[in-house]
């Protein structure tokens, strides 16, 4: 957010103030306008008590503030028998988060590199297979690759799950990589062979300080999908190592218990808070990296 | 895990709380269930204090959502790293573990137990396979309770129905009174449960055990089920346009308001009354329909244990059925989560009127109706509420046409 | 490593490097792939087993109501959100890109919920479409007493309250996708454009557009995948209802994967999504490859 | 490295895909040689150095550097460096880590590769840019770095592709300068890839014209200037460009003719390749060959635009057939649109073409 209110630079197209104008930004106030409401609604009926939640005024202001239900979330909702809110997973999302992120960009970088500027043999059945993979719903995978890890042993662990993630991102990253470095130009790539680097130098040295608009994008990208993820956290991380998530949907899942909405959004605010603070924060390297490579080729 | 087995033993109920740390000579035993909520978090402290008591170490692993705790407990199991127990719905959720060998029986603890005595004869063969019992019953819920709001049918004139057909007309008052006459959430499973209310009270456990346990295309076609459906789709008129896609704690909470008349829902709608602070029989009345004989659908928990390579885990599995069966567990329990105690045998005066009454009923066989799952497979089930979903919404489906697709999932391979 | 094969030694790392990708691809993807197409043609229901029984699950799945809704469904919500969600996508992309004021705070509103979990800005959403206590309540509160927005409770149209929140999530991730597409084109072409006296609008519509055919593809991609794939959106708002009104593929696969313990099913529902895909993305790939081939050689 | 390697390469066949760009090619680089490979955008010339290179698979055929095969050898060790039209500098490094990147893979003490460095930064004038990235530099300076980048490693064999291509023209003449002289003092072999004639023709020992995948002329700019030895070769070199004119050879008379454009031209001082071939032809001739004024074989042209050049004039005429040609006038001359003024083709410098082929007669 610190870059909220830099300086516009000077453009071709001078600012006029006319009808248009005015036209322009009254779409886009009406469209974030559109766009918070969801958030509004969530933080409202945070700052609320249960009864006035009840009463069914959604979108209205609450008459009464009250952060409760935040200290609650964080620090005292029950599930089960812990009763210590949703900051019990904070840290074992942490560290899920960053190990996956880190080897599902480098085995993603690695892959696009290779499947872009060397002409392997297959690149392309490779990547379409990939491509394929993306639009198969992941929860069909599950089964399987329980049966898989539980022989390769590394069921119910957090190098499972760093597995897991890598595998389940792969396509995407592999996109983006392979669409980056696919539109640099070839002489950059020749010139480095005749200079003697090998594969893995011209990675290392040319191709990756090239690509850090693409990390950005590709973290930010990992960094929300696994943060939010659920039920591979679930499923594969094992007891000790359940994401924040877990804890997120047994506050706000209960089949048969009673439910505190105050609390619900709170706590979805709170686990949320890591991706959002990832996308404020970085908002402006996010569409400078997309610029940088994924919309050629 | 060996890291912690030689942690230092701490309190129990330290250990408990945080739930981790552990004592070789202790019996511990990680239990996955689905149990989140403020209230079910109270009960499922109860049967962790007894354990405790007993001498065991309760390791707690809930995970929200019945489906992502056995995707949970099931995924763990196959892979070779399985929980000390798993909750399930008391039905055949587990059959197939049993059959691919998975669970350990608990044959020895229930003979010496006589739980074929102490246990309604429907919840008994609901975790009996093969002759010999796989899970240990915890509590029963009834599925089909009406509530109502005291205040609402006062105004109205009227007094606790007692079939659908006195339902209706007291619905008809409450709508011409400008309230919304039956509070409801209309999600698949709720929509099933409501006409399975209404099926049960109008075509009788005869019927009802033709269509699920029998899969029996004359019980479809009969006159009483078609009068189940007619009398069905009339309550369409009788929610509200708000009720599609409505939680089931936001229709109860549209009954405590007085804003709604009734609501049919488990028992577990008591925990939503009781947060509100609202006592049943004075400001809100509990009731069941049952015209045709049978009067109470009994669902609720089980839990089941799945094989274990380590014997001292087997026995602390041992340990957890015989504590959660035990009496004062069996009450505590029913109290706190606001179902009744699945044995026949005890004292139910501690619990509210609602449960008493269920307590009573249940000691009349005739009067036991074993719920949908534990007669039907899940595919089965599943195929009856999208029927039922796609029937309730919209008039497009015409009542022949219910039946006959009602006659084409039994005859399937659900 | 071979000469003889016309082979460099140095596409030997390239495929080290790839082994970890092609591990990935033959066992995880390819073989849980295989594997639900095999269980595709068995009884299984909550455990696999191999009883092998044909086609006889496809039988069951092509004659199930909730199916052949939910493929419905999904190409009506799939239509209209990737065009809903390029469209907005596009026209906010175009609008921050005419130099507006906070623009930095503008592009982060709009990409926030791509950040967001469905699991509950989808109860959020389901709060305000619905009409006894959201928008259709506040407005009626105004004075527009007969204001109706009660789409969410209505069979018929239902499934475009998913779309509405879909756009919502995607539209921010399109927009940059866009603005990155704008921001790369040649200010000649604006000068040029400007020179000939054509208006802003037509400059957009004629000149600029037409030049991100990249930016569509990536988005187009994207989109389409989030598509196929939807699950916890209709999970989140709807729970499918009312009725079947708002079921979708994967909901359909995952429900019977899981809570209905019917494996055969809901591999055979994956394995049909699965064949669908390919035919539609296999023929466009070969296009894509041909041209890229095409390109290459100079 | 005394003895520099020269270059052969032999039979090459280059396919992308299933299209095939070269085929049967055979060229000799001598050692110490500057050859430059000249012709239109697509004609396999780039490829050609790219395969030199080793970044280009031939399909069959072989490439030798220094007497030894280096088909399959990686780029690396086939003791060659290049210069790329784009620079391809790597942008995140600045300019002294571009030019040591190639000798610090290689393994080189950090000694050595100071001193080559200075030495090529002072060859090429570019010190003071050593601390500066690709990105703060001009066009010039940049393509002086990618030169360096190639001098460090000190090889047998310099390519260059396209080198100057993305300069204005200035600095194209300033830098063509540089290379020239770069290859006096190195006396290493080079190859150069380029489309434009004036480089091709100022920097060459020898000149390969391509044309589609095919070498049309092999030889030293002067004869390739003066003895094209196809249509082709003639209208892609020389500026401007030659004039031609559709006609026939006549033998009818005691010495050949060639009639067309209403001309007739007598052919006694053309030297013809083989006997004389009777039947259509094109005449070529060169626009500084024309002579103005009297003579016997001389004509009456028509001016039609004058376009002054500076140290001289480009005439544009018509024949009295009123096929178009142009001149070369030295000085301004005082001729205006409209004139009229005499006109020859002096036989010995004119090319004859065949009608069908192209090939020179």
């Amino acid at each position: 957010m610190s870059a909220g209110n830099t300086a516009i630079p000077a453009g071709p197209r001078p600012d006029r103030t006319s009808a248009a104008r005015w036209g322009l930004y009254a779409f886009l106030a009406i469209s974030a306008l559109f766009f918070l409401t969801p958030l509004y609604v969530m933080i409202v009926t945070s700052l609320k008590s249960m009864d006035e939640i009840r009463a069914g005024y959604i979108l209205q202001f609450p008459a009464e503030f009250t952060v409760a239900a935040w200290t609650k979330a964080w620090n005292s909702a029950c599930t089960g028998l812990n009763c210590n809110g949703i900051k019990v997973g904070f840290f074992n999302s942490v560290r899920i988060l960053v190990p996956s992120v880190i080897v599902s960009i480098a085995v993603g970088s690695l892959t696009g590199y290779a499947l872009s500027l060397w002409r392997v043999r297959g690149a392309d059945v490779i990547f379409g297979a990939l491509m394929v993979v993306a639009f198969i719903p992941y929860q069909v995978f599950i089964y399987p690759l329980v049966r898989i890890f539980s022989m390769a042993g590394i069921n119910q662990t957090l190098f499972g799950i760093v597995v897991i993630h890598t595998i389940f991102g792969l396509p995407t990253m592999t996109l983006l990589f392979r669409n980056y470095f696919a539109s640099l130009p070839p002489d950059l790539f020749k010139a480095a062979r005749v200079d003697g680097a090998g594969f893995f130098q011209i990675f290392w040295s040319i191709m990756l300080p090239m690509a850090v608009p693409m990390i950005v994008v590709a973290m930010i990208l990992q960094v929300t999908g696994i943060w939010n993820d659920f039920i591979l956290g679930l499923v594969f991380a094992g007891r000790e190592n359940l994401p924040m998530t877990v804890q997120l949907n047994n506050i706000v899942n209960s089949t048969q218990g009673e439910r505190a909405y105050n609390v619900d959004m709170a706590a979805t605010m709170l686990t949320a808070l890591v991706p959002l603070a990832v996308y404020f924060g970085s908002g402006r390297w996010f569409v400078r990296g997309i610029a940088a490579g994924a919309v050629k080729g | 895990m060996i890291a912690r087995s030689i942690r230092v033993v701490v309190p129990a109920a330290l250990a408990l709380a945080a739930g981790m740390g552990s004592a070789g000579a202790q019996q511990r035993a990680e239990v996955i269930h689905w149990w989140t909520s403020g209230g079910e978090s109270a009960a499922v402290r109860v049967f962790a204090e007894q354990f405790t008591k007993a001498g065991g170490q309760w390791v707690d692993t809930a995970i929200a959502g019945g489906a992502n705790a056995r995707t949970a407990a099931i995924n763990r199991t196959v892979g070779g790293d399985p929980p000390t127990a798993m909750q399930f719905n008391t039905g055949k959720q587990f059959d197939d573990l049993v059959e691919a060998n998975l669970l350990a029986d608990v044959d020895a603890l229930a003979r010496q137990q006589n739980w074929k005595a102490i246990l309604p004869e429907a919840i008994s063969a609901a975790v009996t396979r093969n002759g010999k019992y796989f899970a240990v019953p915890v509590n029963i819920h009834g599925q089909n309770w009406i509530w109502y709001n005291k205040a609402v049918l006062e105004k109205v004139g009227a007094s606790e129905p007692k079939n659908w057909d006195e339902a209706i007309a007291i619905l008809e008052k409450i709508k011409a009174a400008g309230l919304i006459p039956l509070a409801f959430s209309g999600q698949k499973n709720w929509e099933r449960d409501l006409f399975n209310t209404v099926m049960l009270d109008k075509a009788g456990p005869a019927v009802w055990n033709g269509i699920y346990a029998q899969r029996s295309e004359a019980a479809a076609r009969s006159a009483d089920f078609r009068a189940a459906v007619d009398t069905f789709a009339k309550l369409r008129s009788y929610v509200d346009a708000g009720s599609p896609g409505r939680n089931w704690n936001d229709a109860t909470a549209l009954v405590i308001q007085g804003k709604a008349g009734m609501q049919v829902m488990g028992d577990w709608a008591k925990g939503e009354f009781a947060a509100a602070g609202k006592t049943a029989g004075k400001d809100f009345g509990c009731t069941l329909f049952g015209s045709k004989g049978g009067g109470y659908v009994m669902g609720g928990d089980v839990f089941a244990f799945p094989k274990q390579k380590d014997a001292a885990k087997s026995g602390a599995q041992l340990t957890l059925a015989k504590v959660m069966l035990e009496p004062d567990t069996q009450i505590l329990f029913a109290q706190k989560k606001g179902s009744i105690p699945v044995r026949t045998d005890l004292d139910v005066s501690s619990l509210d009127i609602c449960a008493q009454r269920a307590s009573k009923m249940i000691q009349d066989k005739s009067q036991q109706v074993a719920s949908v799952q534990m007669l039907a497979p899940p595919a089965m089930n599943g195929a009856i509420e999208d029927l039922v979903s796609q029937f309730w919404n919209g008039n497009a489906m015409s009542h022949d046409q219910f039946v006959d697709k009602m006659v084409a999932i039994l005859k399937g391979s659900y | 490593m071979f000469a003889r094969f016309g082979r460099f030694r140095s596409r030997t790392a390239a495929w080290v490097a790839l082994l970890p990708a092609l591990a990935i691809i033959l066992v995880a993807h390819a073989g849980s792939t295989g594997w639900t197409i095999w269980m595709s043609f068995t009884s299984s229901r909550m455990l696999p087993n191999s009883n092998f029984v044909g086609l006889r699950q496809y039988v069951t799945l092509f004659n199930n109501d909730r199916w052949l809704v939910s493929i419905h469904n999904l190409a009506i919500f799939g239509t209209l959100m990737v065009v809903g969600a390029l469209a907005v996508g596009l026209l906010l992309a175009i609008a921050i890109d005419q130099r507006v004021r906070a623009e930095n705070v503008l592009r982060s509103v709009f990409l926030y919920p791509f950040s967001m979990s469905f699991v509950v800005t989808g109860l959020a959403w389901q709060w305000m479409l619905n009409p006894t206590h959201g928008i259709q309540k506040l407005v009626r509160g105004w004075g527009f007493a007969d204001f109706q927005f009660d789409w969410i409770v209505r069979q018929d149209t239902v499934i475009f309250t998913l779309v509405i929140a879909g756009v919502w999530h995607a539209a921010g991730l399109v927009m940059a996708i866009m603005l990155a597409g704008l921001r790369g084109i040649d200010d000649e072409i604006w000068k040029a454009a400007r020179v000939d006296g054509i208006p802003t609008w037509r400059t957009y519509a004629s000149i600029v557009i037409p030049m991100l055919g990249a930016s569509f593809a990536t988005a187009g991609i994207l989109l389409s995948a989030s598509v196929v794939r939807l699950y916890d959106l209709a999970v989140a708002m709807t729970n499918g209802g009312p009725g079947l009104a708002s079921e979708v593929p994967a909901k359909f696969v995952m429900d019977h994967l899981f809570e209905r313990g019917n494996l055969g099913l809901a591999t055979a529902a994956a394995t049909s999504m699965l064949i669908t895909v390919v035919s539609i993305a296999a023929p466009l790939f070969y296009a894509r490859a041909r041209a890229r081939a095409q390109e290459t050689r100079r | 490295m005394n003895a520099q390697p020269g270059v052969s390469l032999r039979d090459i066949k280059i396919m992308f895909g299933t299209v095939k760009v070269l085929e049967g090619l055979d060229l000799e680089v001598a050692p110490s040689e500057f050859l430059v490979l000249l012709g239109p955008s697509g004609c396999g010339k780039s490829t050609l150095l790219n395969a030199v290179a080793g970044l280009v698979e031939v399909r069959a055929g072989q490439i030798w550097i220094g007497g030894k095969n280096v088909t399959w050898e990686e780029p690396k060790d086939r003791g060659i460096a290049m210069v790329f039209q784009s620079y391809a500098l790597y942008p995140r490094m600045t300019v002294r880590q571009n030019m040591s990147f190639g000798l610090k893979v290689a393994g080189t003490p950090a000694a050595e590769i100071e001193r080559r460095v200075g030495e090529a930064a002072e060859l090429l004038r570019i010190g003071p840019l050593l601390d500066r990235r690709p990105s703060e530099l001009s066009g010039g300076q940049r393509q002086r770095v990618a030169i360096g980048r190639a001098l460090v490693r000190k090889v047998g064999v310099y390519l260059f592709d396209e080198p100057l291509s993305n300069l204005d023209a200035q600095l194209r003449a300033e830098l063509r300068v540089e290379i020239k002289r770069l290859h006096q003092q190195l006396g290493a072999t080079m190859i150069y890839v380029t489309h434009d004639q004036i480089e091709a023709l100022t920097l060459a020992d020898r000149i390969a014209v391509m044309h589609s995948g095919v070498i049309q002329q092999l030889d030293t700019p002067a004869r390739i200037y003066r003895e094209p030895k196809n249509r082709f070769v003639a209208s892609f070199v020389g500026s401007p460009a030659m004039n031609f004119i559709d006609g026939a050879i006549s033998t009818q008379a005691s010495a050949p003719v060639f009639e067309g454009g209403g001309l007739r031209i007598p052919l006694a001082g053309y030297v013809f390749a083989a006997d004389v071939p009777a039947g259509p032809a094109t005449l070529g001739i060169r626009p500084e060959h024309v002579t103005v004024g009297p003579a016997p074989s001389a004509f009456e042209a028509a001016v039609e635009i004058v376009e002054p050049m500076g140290a001289d004039s480009l005439v544009w005429c018509r024949t009295p057939g009123g096929t178009a040609f142009s001149l070369r006038l030295s000085g301004e001359g005082g001729i205006r649109p409209g004139d009229r003024m005499p006109v020859s083709f002096p036989s010995a410098a004119v090319s004859l073409f065949a009608k069908a082929d192209g090939a020179r007669l």
